[in-house]
């Protein structure tokens, strides 16, 4: 008898399925991997798990004993702990606080505050993570540490089942959480990975499942797969999973369509040049949290400037704001990090979101037309890939891919030229990825100059026909067609720029 | 560091209050004071000679009255205060108290200063405690509530304060009510406007049919008063009537507007409205609607004008007359001194109005019998009634800036004068919750408790 | 204490600093100005400002509890107008202690209703809470349709003698500890911050709103106690200004209405604030019109002074948030990161 | 791709549900409401209480215009009945004291609701300040500032016009003026909301302020828009309150606030969502004004008026909340009335 059992779970929302008849089976001292498209089920079955959610059917035993569903207590003292993929930090505590939520030591009911500490710094210490000081805020974190707090708050339990969604989706030391996760398997416990990153599922894991809309569609063996046969059972059709062609090679004489020098916001991009041609992919490359969002939100006009000069086409322009941004010369646009957040309008259609930059033009005495802007934006959604049934429905319920869809289409709209893409493929499923990167493509062939941050080292090296690599707010060293590899990204990302070539922009 | 900071301030405050209200048993210094100088005063008194009282005023003793000023100044500081909501009756009321105050004889020995109150109980008590703590001889205000504000009061009369209440009363003993709410009108024999007014509308209306009933503002003690005393009416005129509905008018004729339109939406049946303050917003909604029936209201010009114009009804209200009589009750208070033997419980007279009785002034001056302005003299809501036998000084310009024409002269009051308009003791419950010494509580004739002679 | 001007500035971002700060300075020009007026500082005065201001006090606590969770709750000037009139009209010879504590479990339930229809019922706060206000203004009128009725006198008693200081350090510290350090502090803060989170982290955060919203409840029901006292009478009409002042005096006190911000002493201050403004006005001399306009852009300045500030501070902790340095482990990892 | 039809087409009735079936059912609910008064008053249903309903809707809609688009984008407008006070007491007191041109008096009293509508928009907007206490201390300032208007005159009248056209008395085929401006006002104000390039900014706002401010939109000049409609609204309903009242006094918009912002709850506007539409608003209006007429024709005492107008506005609330259910998450994760989420 397996560990963990889950047999028939079905959930609906609404009407639309978001668990069919699923079900897994996991022994102890297994390291078992899920994957799926975005939208699959996966963090559902999750929730399910650790009780945040209630299924309409279906059972979860533990132990050959059933599981009450829909408390997360209950699910807790069951073993069952996760990690979650969208973090599950409270910004205004401390790291302390947060490590301890669930269970904060009182002393007749007052919490104290030192007792707090103490315990967290031990915990912190156990678990390798001792550069953390537990006095922080965690709201002042950046995500990697958000992340690895959230994994050492989940391990800390020894949990009998741990799940972990996402894990390394912003954690740059895969190997401290490999050792972590082996020895939780080697204790016994059984682990649920779920991840986008095959690669780090064949390092890690010792068997599969692969789900798609709500419903169990195979098992997979992690140590012996295919990339292709993996991906076209999650998305259910075939796929090639080659990068677009790059164009062979950016003109000389290709206008510089933007260009900064001795850029710096705050102190958190300090100096930084670069430049994009017209036609041309640049990529950004750098560990989380290195000054990169700033450099795209400055350039964008979204974030305060503090010095240097930026050029559009040629001509000193001032951004103080992304208005001012998309007005300059050939226009810049900037597709923003948190997508919920900063780029899509959640509650609106997706015709409305894609249609914001063209109202002006759509509407006669300011009154809207909307058959003109309905077609509008089935254009500008049919050249980023978006299924058209998606148009008139609320942007908020779509898959995170169909989202960032609707958020390059309304770029697209703008006209600009500059596109600023600030990791536009977090978290979407493999086959929008796809759909992303030919978007980008297309763009730069039209004569778009494209800077574009990734997280995901091979985005870079497949996409991109120079990348500039950032640490600690410089850009510290440039690579150019042969020379973009994975290794020589890394070398640099981390602030070893002895062994790089062609380093450009460093000025320390 | 920050913290830190945090927690000494937090001490520090701490310290301070503990320390403040350890000392807060004790009388003030400032009271001390100046009851230290009343006294020296008082022992210089018998000294001087009733010829001296100009040398009494250079001594903290203007015009030669009972007491000294409490703030050792030359003048009597007295305060008349009033709501700061923007209400034309409550403008008036203060206008005229304040007049008072500029008039000769008192403006030699008075120093008057107006003040305006926000609506609330705190902020009364916030600013009756600093009139007090500012010196004040004499308080003239409208109170809020009929006992809120009775400990603050009290404190003021403890402090040497004379207090004197307008219009709406308070049970406090040592404050002195001066109000017409338990009045009988000018040539009638029964108290009550309530009673009055809703007899009125049941003779206009033939003694029978269907009514509405506006309130003022709910759970006040004047509005629950003209309610009761309306009921009562009903009770022994034409029990028979009905009250399709009632409504809280909030004194408020924007109100009593909407909430007319509302209630003729449902019950267009109605044929007569007992409406108080706001009774221009009932008319004006009845006219909207077509109809022309009965209706009771308070003394609002526009009102006046519309009876003049014939339309069924009977003007009768509060009369902000009452806001320089209070103020001139106040000065008596003061000039004759506590002990004289002024009441403390007075009567003002109101006029009962209809179409019938209704005489426009001949221009905006006060002639005997009148009871409307000619019409653009004054706004719709100003009322009409700025006249009345206890204030014969009362002149247009007074209620509308506070400021006498010059040349206008104050007619005081004397003791015996204000004994005559003393409220009678049966009525004493109704502003006091108690009875006289004497008078236990008991039913009166017109269906209210009251007291009666044991 | 504070000689360094940038220390200043340090405390005036900071939202009890500049609430405490802001107080002071009204404080001085009330006393100074009292005193030169020849009025003398009346500590009788000073007490029974601070008398009028607990009751304020207690209830802006009260309403900052739920701001700070991310809710709104109209609900507080109906829950002291109820128990006013009800301890007013039928409780006024009870043992005074009962009294608080069955006054304190009556505005808990209604707490705990505005909870339910908010959480259960899924409606947004601002209304169900509008919705309870008329509903208990109405019934106040109901129970009390004319100001009467006596305050127990031991209550009454109870804030005017030297009570009052002792009892607004109690109510301070016992705030400040719920604040800061009890678990439901702790909850209701990172609630106001992120819900999500606070779910995805195990804990109950329907319970947490519901117990914030009883908390609440309870306090506006004390609040409704130290007003009575204060009054030393019932009045249905008496609480309605708590309505926004309690808002006003959270504002102030540097509670941001987004949640997730705010402290118990800022509030305290920003209640003070409040009462302190008619008190320099009446010395100022401000008497007609001017004195709603003044006290109108008053609160403004207080509210704007601190909105300003704390923008000021996000932008410069933007402009300087931490590097994440990476450690040597990443080297040989992130490479292996990606799926091409 | 079945259940993505099945999305799909619950998204399309979800949103038919907004737009078309909660107007039309909070509307049935008026009709209901009215007809069911019969039960309390004889006279009930009647064509005058159906005028009534559609004028005081009016006045109610006028005031819940700027209301709704403030609350769309996060706010709140304390400050209404300080600017329907100071715009009415403007025109008031320029036409008959200072004998100043109508015309002129209403542009004046517009042009000033409009400015400090900017005013509360920019201290909103740019400065970041809680929109709750800025527009309520706004508010007492605006009200000082009228009663230094009417100081000295009291209570000033209305000019005749406006009196013709909003008290009732002025009639267009039989019908009350104010009753037909109820079309007007929804047509106008549906026109402006649901299909404007300016109404369709409020909604981008409204969802994400972030988001607008990232696509280039002006959003702290939309933000301010927005207050400065709501400022002009306020004006334009203080015009029409003093025509309705005759006289221009500091307490005409007081009785409007509180069910303006119902109507807009009702109506199923989110705080700060992007979620709301103008057409379930003034229905909303029409339902509440109905209640209140029912209620106030029974024969209750006013105290217990009040404790049935509030159940009644918490089961309309319950009884219109279908979507609340599916937006709960939003709901708990936003707080509502919030000025702008702190910059991150």
């Amino acid at each position: 008898m397996n560990v963990l059992e889950v047999s028939g779970l079905t959930k609906y929302y609404g009407d639309s399925v978001a668990l069919d008849n699923a079900g897994i089976s996991v022994g102890a001292g297994v390291i078992h991997a899920i994957v799926g498209e975005n939208g699959a089920g996966k963090s559902t079955m999750v929730k399910v798990l650790s009780g945040m959610v209630t299924p309409d059917s279906g059972e979860v035993k533990i132990d050959g004993t059933v599981l009450e569903l829909g408390v997360p207590k209950v699910s807790r003292s069951a073993g069952v702990f996760t990690a979650f993929q969208e973090l599950s930090l409270l910004p205004n505590l401390t790291v302390a606080e947060n490590l301890l939520i669930a269970e904060l030591p009182t002393r007749s009911g007052v919490v104290s505050r030192r007792a707090v500490q103490g315990q967290a710094a031990k915990i912190l210490k156990e678990w390798g993570v001792d550069d953390l000081d537990p006095g922080l805020m965690v709201g002042q974190l950046p995500l990697s540490a958000k992340q690895r707090l959230e994994l050492v708050r989940t391990l800390s339990h020894n949990p009998k089942i741990l799940i972990l969604d996402e894990p390394t989706a912003a954690l740059p030391d895969t190997d401290w959480l490999f050792r972590h996760v082996r020895a939780a398997r080697d204790r016994g416990a059984c682990v649920l990975y779920i991840s986008h990153k095959l690669a780090e599922i064949g390092q890690l894991c010792e068997s599969g499942t692969i789900m798609r809309n709500g419903k169990i569609v195979g098992d997979f063996n992690p140590t012996n797969f295919s990339h292709d046969e993996i991906i076209s059972s999650m998305i259910g059709r075939s796929i090639s999973m080659a990068f677009p062609p790059r164009v062979t090679a950016i003109p000389a004489d290709a206008p510089i369509l933007l260009k900064a020098i001795d850029f710096e916001v705050g102190n958190r991009v300090r100096g930084v040049d670069l430049q994009v041609r017209e036609g041309e992919i640049v990529g950004v490359a750098g560990l989380e949290g290195q000054g990169q969002r700033e450099l795209f939100y400055g350039l964008g006009g979204a974030s305060p400037v503090t010095g240097g000069i930026v050029e559009v086409a040629g001509t000193a322009t001032k951004v103080s704001n992304p208005r001012k941004a998309l007005k300059a010369g050939p226009g810049i646009a900037l597709v923003p990090e948190e997508r919920k957040r900063e780029g899509i309008f959640a509650d609106l259609t997706s015709v409305t979101n894609i249609s914001v930059p063209a109202l002006k033009k759509l509407s006669f005495a300011g009154i809207i037309r909307r058959g003109p802007e309905r077609k509008l934006a089935m254009e500008a959604g049919r050249d980023a890939h978006m299924p058209e049934e998606y148009l008139g429905r609320d942007v908020g319920r779509l898959s995170g891919g169909n989202q960032q869809k609707s958020v390059l289409a309304r770029t697209n709209l703008t006209g600009a030229k500059i596109l600023l893409m600030f990791d536009p493929t977090r978290g979407i499923d493999p086959s929008a990825k796809l759909e992303v990167y030919s978007t980008l493509r297309t763009s730069a062939a039209n004569g778009a100059a494209v800077l574009f941050y990734s997280t995901e080292i091979p985005e870079l090296v497949g996409l991109c026909d120079r990348v500039i690599v950032m640490y600690h707010g410089r850009a510290v060293a440039e690579f150019e067609g042969e020379r973009i590899t994975e290794d020589a990204i890394m070398q640099a990302a981390v602030g070893n720029t002895s062994s790089a070539t062609a380093a450009q922009g460093d000025k320390s | 560091m920050k913290r830190n900071w945090k927690v000494a301030a937090l001490a520090v405050v701490a310290a301070g209050t503990l320390a403040l209200s350890a000392c807060g048993g004790s009388t003030s210094s400032t009271a001390d004071a100046g009851a230290a100088s009343a006294a020296a005063t008082e022992a210089a008194a018998p000294a001087a000679t009733a010829a001296a009282s100009e040398a009494a005023a250079a001594n903290g003793n203007p015009c030669g009255w009972a007491a000294a000023p409490r703030a050792g100044g030359a003048k009597y500081v007295v305060y008349m205060s009033s709501l700061n909501i923007g209400n034309a009756w409550q403008e008036e009321a203060v206008n005229l108290g304040s007049a008072e105050g500029l008039m000769a004889p008192y403006s030699d020995c008075v120093e008057l200063r107006t003040e305006r109150t926000e609506p609330d109980p705190a902020s009364q008590i916030s600013q009756i405690q600093s009139m007090t703590a500012a010196g004040a001889d004499a308080i003239v205000t409208f109170a809020l509530s009929p006992t809120a504000i009775n400990a603050t009061f009290k404190e003021a009369c403890d402090a040497g304060v004379t207090v004197v209440i307008y219009d709406a009363t308070v049970t406090e003993p040592c404050a002195y009510n001066v109000s017409y709410i338990t009045a009988k009108p000018v040539g009638s024999d029964i108290p009550f406007m309530g009673y009055n007014a809703m007899a009125a509308l049941i003779d206009m209306m033939g003694g029978a049919g269907d009514i509405f009933v506006a309130h003022g503002v709910a759970g006040t003690s004047v509005d629950n008063v003209h309610y009761l005393s309306a009921l009562a009416a009903i009770e022994q005129l034409a029990p028979d009537m009905n009250i399709l509905t009632e409504w809280d008018g909030n004194w408020d004729s924007a109100q009593q507007q909407k909430e007319t339109t509302k209630a003729l939406a449902s019950n267009p049946n109605v044929v007569g409205i007992f409406c108080g303050y706001g009774e221009s917003g009932c008319v004006k909604a009845l006219k909207a609607a077509d109809k022309t029936i009965p209706v009771t209201g308070e003394t609002s010009q526009y009102f006046r004008e519309q009876l003049l114009a014939g339309w069924p009804g009977v003007s009768i209200g509060s009369p902000p007359a009452q806001g320089g009589i209070a103020m001139k009750v106040a000065l008596g208070v003061l000039q004759y001194g506590p002990d004289a033997g002024i009441p403390h419980d007075i009567e003002v007279p109101f006029k009962v109005v209809t179409k019938d009785t209704v005489k426009v002034c001949p221009d905006d001056t006060y002639t005997e019998g009148c009871n409307v302005f000619p019409a653009g003299v004054v706004g719709d809501e100003n009322t009409a009634d700025i006249f009345n036998p206890l204030l014969p000084e009362a002149s247009l310009t007074s209620a509308k800036t506070g400021v006498p024409p010059a040349g206008l002269v104050a007619v005081p009051f004397t003791v015996d004068e204000l004994k005559s308009f003393e409220q009678d003791p049966s009525r004493r419950y109704i502003t006091r919750e108690a009875c006289p010494e004497g008078w236990t509580q008991g039913k009166l004739k017109e269906g209210l408790d009251g007291c009666v002679q044991s | 204490m504070n000689t360094n001007p940038g220390r200043i500035r340090q405390t005036l971002t900071d939202g009890t600093g500049r609430a405490v700060f802001f107080w002071l300075i009204l404080m001085a020009i009330w006393l100074s100005l009292q005193s030169t007026q020849g009025m003398g500082v009346d500590l009788g005065q000073i007490q029974s400002y601070l008398v009028l201001s607990l009751p304020l006090i207690v209830a802006a606590i009260g309403v900052t509890l739920v701001i700070i969770m991310g809710q709104f709750d109209l609900s507080a000037a109906g829950v002291i107008g109820i128990v006013n009139v009800i301890i007013a009209s039928t409780l006024s010879s009870w043992n005074p202690l009962l009294v608080v504590v069955l006054m304190m479990a009556l505005g808990g339930f209604i707490g705990l209703v505005n909870g339910l229809f908010v959480i259960l019922g899924k409606l947004p706060a601002i209304a169900v809470t509008l919705a309870t206000l008329i509903i208990l203004q109405g019934l106040a009128v109901v129970i009390l349709p004319q100001p009467s009725g006596k305050i127990p006198p031991f209550l009454v008693d109870g804030v005017r003698v030297p009570f009052v200081a002792l009892g607004i350090i109690v109510i301070i510290i016992i705030a400040w500890m719920l604040f800061k350090r009890s678990r439901l502090g702790l909850y209701m803060f990172a609630l106001g911050a992120d819900p999500e989170a606070l779910h995805l982290s195990g804990l109950p955060v329907k319970k947490i709103q519901l117990k914030i919203f009883v908390l609440a409840g309870a306090l506006y029901g004390l609040a409704g106690v130290f007003m009575s006292a204060s009054l030393g009478s019932g009045d249905g009409n008496a609480a309605d200004s708590f309505l926004l002042t309690t808002f006003a005096a959270a504002a102030i006190g540097g509670t941001a209405f987004v949640g997730g911000r705010g402290s118990a002493v800022g509030t305290l201050f920003g209640a003070l604030t409040l009462l302190a403004i008619p008190k320099v006005l009446f010395v100022i001399g401000v008497s007609d019109w001017t004195q709603k306009v003044a006290f109108g852009l008053l609160v403004l300045l207080a509210v704007v002074a601190g909105a300003f500030s704390s923008l000021r501070k996000d932008r410069e902790q933007l402009l300087v948030a931490p590097y994440s340095t990476p450690t040597e482990g990443e080297l040989s990892t992130a490479t292996k990161g990606g799926n091409a | 791709m079945s259940d993505q039809l099945a999305i799909q087409a619950q998204q399309r009735r979800s949103s038919r549900m907004q737009t078309i079936y909660r107007p039309l059912i909070l509307a049935a609910l008026a009709l209901l409401v009215l007809v069911a008064g019969r039960l309390v008053s004889e006279s009930l249903p009647s064509w005058i209480a159906v005028q009534t309903v559609l004028s005081l809707s009016m006045f109610l809609s006028v005031v819940a215009f700027g209301q709704g688009l403030v609350m769309l984008t996060g706010g709140l407008d304390l400050s209404v009945p300080g600017v329907i006070a100071l715009s009415a007491s403007i025109v008031a007191v320029w036409v008959s004291f200072m004998d100043g041109n109508l015309f002129v008096g209403v542009l004046l009293a517009l042009g000033v609701s409009l400015l400090f509508g900017i005013v509360n928009g920019v201290l909103v907007s740019v400065l970041k300040a809680p929109a709750f206490i800025v527009t309520l201390a706004m508010g007492a300032v605006l009200e000082g500032f009228s009663l230094f208007i009417t100081y000295g005159h009291k209570a000033p009248e209305s000019p005749e016009l406006l009196v013709t056209l909003f008290s009732g008395s002025g009639k267009l085929f039989g019908i009350g003026i104010p009753a037909l401006l109820f079309f007007v006002v929804g047509i106008i104000g549906f026109i402006i909301q649901a299909r404007s390039r300016f109404g369709r900014n409020a909604y981008l706002l409204g969802s994400s302020l972030e988001a607008s401010r990232i696509a280039g939109q002006p959003v702290n000049f939309i933000q301010i828009s927005m207050y400065a409609v709501s400022g002009f609204g306020a004006g334009l309903a203080g015009l029409m309150l003093v025509g309705f009242s005759g006289n221009a006094q500091l307490s005409l918009g007081t009785e409007w606030l509180m069910p303006s912002i119902a109507a807009v709850l009702v109506g199923g506007t989110v705080i700060g969502s992007g979620r709301g539409f103008w057409q379930a608003t003034i229905t909303a209006g029409l339902m509440l004004t109905s209640i209140t007429i029912v209620i106030q024709s029974t024969g209750v005492p006013q105290g217990w008026k009040s404790v049935l107008y509030g159940v009644v506005v918490l089961v309309a609330l319950l009884s219109t909340r279908s979507d609340f259910g599916r937006r709960r998450r939003k709901q708990i994760s936003q707080s509502p009335l919030q000025g702008n989420p702190p910059k991150k």
